[in-house]
């Protein structure tokens, strides 16, 4: 019996061995792992697993000769992330919002004026209406059509309420509405100010245009310099406002996140964390392998450092400083973040970056586990290879594959690779980042702040319920209900996970998600394999890779494993998901590494008698 | 007979308050949607599902003498309405209503 | 009058022009250029633009005191693209078309039986029918009925028709059914076989991985590596078959595309075509300024440059050897391809690299040019300055600009820029490759073999038709009509041209569509965009331009500008849209230009008096 | 009364070809749309147009005696019905009467 005791899952594997060696697989069995990896903790987890699959087997545990675990060094890994940009709208000089039912079609520039203040507006001014709380839409578009008629040219308004159609649709001349200000009262008075708002589906091309603006306000070039910020970011909007205020402005300022020092065997090197992941990245590769990772005090990223040595000295009980980072994977990542002094609510994509960083601890506590699981079991409990042999022997049971072959196993917290030539050691890797590092990036990027929506994005297709009665699934084809769908999800995404349709809370489009599922898993599986083959393979060299054997929980994704197999097929080599003794899909390698490692060496004992 | 392209709102003559109409149709008007109004007596539940049947866009609306509000769609069960609230309620329901129409997803009350 | 002739495009501008320089702007016209720019080919154009500019100012030809032509020194462009892979199935060991509407769900392996030969086949077989042309449905399934009656286990099924769904509920036990094979009758018999069906919205997960392929056939290592290709291009496909023939293969072959010699004032260097675009541009910045180039003959590239100058030659009747390529935009693409070998007309996304050309000619037939006009409309009509210069002085009529100010004239053949410093003199350039290349890119990555729908993807928003009655825009709003729409628009991709709604015949959808346009402006305008600013910026550092204006007919694009201010937003300049006099938007600026300088000269020479 | 979920098929007894209704129904099977076969007299736009009233899909088709297939749309004006055709194309009708349902644009006839 083989046990392999992984980050978030505990496997196990039965077989026959007969007294030469000769040996039949009878079955395999999975369920989470209890506790830390490594730890006693995981008692109770090996323990269950260890009784499901012996019932499968049709066996007792007194049957069990020897149960084999792997030697697990619990790698350990923590993630942090932090935003390096951020918008600030100083006094009021725009609302960047779209609200979802804008009202009249068109561009208009005007003097704002309070709504109540209408009635004292002389004839012939050009007016933008402000309408604050409570104002009522036929109060506002009598108000309106009566200054109208007084002379006063109300040529755009800005509206509390989501009432922006129904004025509209009572002015005798419309006029473009944004509506839904949720701020409307903080808006300054007596400022030019323009109101556009473009057809359905189409784009504002006026306020979104540096020279748009300029032209409306009859800027000069240095205040045109200065507006330009506020066009940036009015781009892809259908609706806008623009209000000229002396010494408003709107800034994306760049927050200084801090230097990241890379400690290598030979070198040591600085990299600013807003210089993004790819220089990160090229200065980690210029100092491997890493020896450990610190972050400038006072600073953002010191406090990242500070949260993943935290986290783990908790875990491992190690003592704080004996954390020693020994791998570190950044991503370029954005968090929508609410605007500071938007008036309408206002969110903006600032950049983040996202730090994925790798602990491995000492392997002090497995005898113990080992000697705690034999008081449980009963049997024998031996220590086996190393996870990485191990791992290898079990993939080797693959139909299809023959060495020179590399396994990369996708778990929760790392990436793990190893490679084995026809007769040399085997060379081995553990990565940071993982599946619960795109889930996390799932969960911000979609802004949706619950793990559990952005785990099942992660790991099913997506859906439009496109009336009570039917979805659309992602490619395109059509689902039919008899019973009908809860109006929750009329409209809605949804997410068809195992336990049936699941609506996601968010305004974005299905393909939106998607994108955002599909580059998070890209950043992290795809950067992490490249990395990992790279590492592994002989001369650093991915082309003299016979065969590489993807592995492990994301192994099963519906789509990680073709983009990694997409990624590397330029090298020439056979990529694909593992199949583990012809029956197991990416699953058991361990386990089964570890019977099959042991069976092989009683072969030879018997062979050398 | 063609069916009215728009949506049907029922309204039983016994409601009094003028506010709870109001706020119904106005939801309906800000989506853009076309509505239609007829009176009818009866539940809102019955109402509106006899409304979305007249519907040519398959979306009825009932209110009842109390103001209760329900939303309707021309293809579910009777008694399975899409939406129903109270007056307090009938903007937001008037909004839903149209966005049944529209295909977006239904507004969540301001919380 | 100001008249600017461009490749598509002539425009004009009227202005009063005081004695001592001063200047009213009084209309604007424009008008499809009529023949080559710089020929005599022009004059009818150009009248029928004087003329409708007069006409909107409310004067009379005989009012005209000078007509200001621009030197134009006509510049062509050419278009080639090539194919650089190729798929080729031998024999034929897989059928990777996606029908839509497969039957059954599942993985079935067996020996393919012609159905007539269903009868023959002994019991305790495990069976792929393949039912060629003519098969009635109700035939096949009682057949197979019949077969499973008897012992003999039919997993699988191939058919010719569009019968999937229908045999399937006809099956006591369901099997997975791959139909619409065309070319049935060509598929091997008596050979191991699978057919695999995903469920709806999912994509095949055995065949598509190569090791599920291996366990399936109970391949060795070798024969594998040889399969892989097959499972690489079966990923994301809802069905699929894979048969495995003796000899059968699948091939990625890359087509030799010969080398492109790329001759610059100092250095000469070739480059690979099948290196693909970056490795071409890179090639090209080390040998700028370019003089001329030359493709390998009797290679692909040859061909492409041969056809290029062809065009030249015939458009400007100069001899072949004296045309000179002086700028080459080269692109990644891609075509969708017949797969030369499959059964089911299946289709390959091959690669593909475009290749716009420039060529300068010489200025020749200006002085004709401008006899004819005169003879044609009486007034005088002088040649006016540098068509770069008369572009920024036209363009600094836009509020809110100053120099140091770089002008991006997006045309249909040619990207142009010109920047002028403080006091400095000007600098231009003439990039091959714009929106004429973004319509081809689009025509042919979406496989439409049609240049006008192209154009339409390229200038309008997208939309689905979802009911008779409503549209679905690409930005998710919902549009109603009161009259049905057309049932060939029903369920299809629309574009909402200016002349109304037109369906796409495609089976792609609003995104893919929406992403291969977007895609295409990115690779042409926002590339040659930082190319022509980089190349004009003095030393060549973009940050030093104060402000972009974005000029031309490709200005007028939905995206574009966006997409290049987008781009150009990191170096701190102020970029835009370009708002001729305030009012003419980013059209009119040579025009304008030669008005302005016309009557600053008129000043200067007042002044000096 | 709850509509029946299925495209409605009315057929008019007098037609003699079994051929075309094998081949209709056969094309909304194939594209996995319940169907639920009824007979009536009279044109095929005609029964197309009730059939669509009565379908809970609000799809229906019609079958004169002649063998003329029309498929209507229950919103659609009773006189512009979606498709019609000869009894030699009702596979494909079938296929394109489902696909009004299921949403996917219509199936061009072989050229
Ligand atoms: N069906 C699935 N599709 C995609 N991801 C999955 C699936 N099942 C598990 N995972 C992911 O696999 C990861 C855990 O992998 P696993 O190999 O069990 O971890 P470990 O190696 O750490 O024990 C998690 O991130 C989980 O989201
Ligand atoms: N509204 C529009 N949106 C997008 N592209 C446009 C639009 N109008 C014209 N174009 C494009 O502009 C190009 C022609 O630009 P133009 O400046 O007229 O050419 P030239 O400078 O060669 O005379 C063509 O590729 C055409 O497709
Ligand atoms: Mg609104
Ligand atoms: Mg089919």
């Amino acid at each position: 019996m083989g046990v392999d005791i992984g980050n978030s899952t505990t496997e196990a594997c039965v077989a026959d061995v007969g007294e030469s060696g000769q040996m039949a697989y009878l079955s395999a069995a999975l369920g989470r792992t209890s506790g830390v990896k490594g730890t006693v903790d995981n008692v109770t987890g090996v323990a269950d697993v260890v009784g499901r699959a012996l019932s499968a087997a049709g066996r007792d545990l007194s049957e069990v000769s020897a149960v084999l675990v792997n030697e697990a060094t619990p790698v350990i890994s923590g993630l942090a992330m932090e935003t390096i940009t951020e918008t600030v709208i100083t006094e009021s000089t725009m609302i960047g919002h779209n609200p979802e039912t804008p009202g009249g079609v068109g561009l208009g520039v005007g003097t704002t004026v309070a709504f109540t203040d209408l009635p004292g507006c002389p004839s012939g001014c050009d007016v933008i209406c402000v309408a604050g709380v409570g104002a009522d839409f036929e109060d506002v578009a009598a108000g309106i059509n009566g200054a109208v008629a007084r002379g006063v040219r109300v040529v755009g308004a800005i509206v509390h309420a989501d009432d922006a159609n129904l004025i509209v649709n009572r002015l005798r001349t419309p006029v473009p509405v944004v509506d839904e200000v949720t701020l409307v009262d903080r808006v300054p008075l007596s400022m030019p100010a323009a109101v556009e708002v473009a057809e359905p589906g189409r784009t504002i091309r006026t306020l979104s245009n540096s020279y748009g603006i300029a032209t409306v306000f009859g800027l000069d070039p240095e205040q045109t310099r200065m507006i330009a910020p506020v066009a940036r970011s009015l781009v892809g909007n259908r609706s806008a406002v623009v209000i000229r205020t002396p010494t408003g402005d709107i800034t994306g300022r760049r927050i200084p996140a801090g230097a990241l020092t890379l400690i290598g065997e030979q070198a040591k090197r600085q990299v600013d964390v807003d210089a993004g992941a790819d220089e990160i990245m090229a200065t980690l590769r210029r100092v491997r392998p890493l020896t450990d990772a610190a972050g400038e005090s006072g600073t953002h990223v010191g406090g990242m450092l500070a949260r993943v040595r935290d986290t783990m000295a908790d875990l491992t009980a190690m003592p704080y400083d004996a954390v020693r980072i020994q791998d570190v994977l950044a991503v370029d990542t954005f968090v929508p973040q609410r605007v500071t002094g938007g008036l309408a609510g206002e969110f903006a994509l600032e950049n983040a970056v996202a730090l994925a960083a790798m602990v491995r601890t000492s392997k002090g506590p497995m005898e113990l586990l080992a000697e705690r699981l034999h008081e449980r079991l009963g049997s024998d409990v031996l220590i086996g290879g190393v996870e990485a042999d191990m791992a290898l022997l079990g993939a080797l049971t693959t139909p299809g594959t023959a060495k020179p072959v590399a396994i990369l196993d996708l778990g929760g917290g790392s990436t793990d690779a190893a490679m084995a030539m026809e007769d040399a050691d085997v060379h081995s890797v553990h990565l940071a980042g993982a599946g619960d590092l795109v889930t996390n990036l799932i969960d911000s990027e979609l802004g949706l702040e619950s793990r559990e929506a952005a785990e099942e994005i992660k790991k099913f297709p997506l859906a439009k319920a496109e009336s009570f009665f039917h979805i659309r699934l992602e490619d395109g084809t059509a689902r039919f209900f008899d019973d009908p769908l809860p109006a929750d999800a009329f409209a809605r995404v949804v997410v068809l996970a195992d336990g049936g349709m699941r609506p996601i809370r968010t305004r974005h489009s299905v393909e939106r998600i998607r994108q955002v599922r599909r580059s998070a898993k890209q950043r992290v599986f795809v950067v992490n394999a490249l990395r990992a083959l790279e590492q592994v393979a002989p001369g650093g060299d991915i082309r003299r890779i016979g065969f590489v054997v993807v592995l492990g929980g994301s192994a099963l994704d519906f789509e990680i494993p073709d983009m990694i197999a997409e990624a590397v097929a330029g090298f020439g080599i056979v990529c694909g998901t593992g199949n583990v003794r012809g029956t197991e899909g990416p699953r058991n390698a361990v386990a089964t590494g570890l019977v099959a490692g042991y069976a092989a060496a009683l072969g030879t004992s018997v062979e050398g008698r | 007979m063609t069916p009215v392209i728009a949506v049907m709102v029922w309204c039983d003559p016994g409601l009094r308050s003028r506010r709870c109409m109001r706020d119904l149709t106005a939801g309906i008007e800000e989506e853009g949607v076309p509505y239609h109004l007829e009176s009818g007596t009866g539940g809102s539940v019955e109402l509106a599902y006899a409304a979305a049947q007249a519907s040519g866009l398959g979306v009825g609306v009932g209110v009842d003498a109390d103001g209760n509000v329900c939303v309707h769609h021309a293809k579910l069960p009777s008694d399975m309405p899409a939406v129903t609230g109270p007056a307090s309620a009938a903007r937001i329901i008037g909004h839903n209503a149209a966005r049944l129409v529209v295909g977006v997803p239904l507004k969540q009350p301001d919380l």
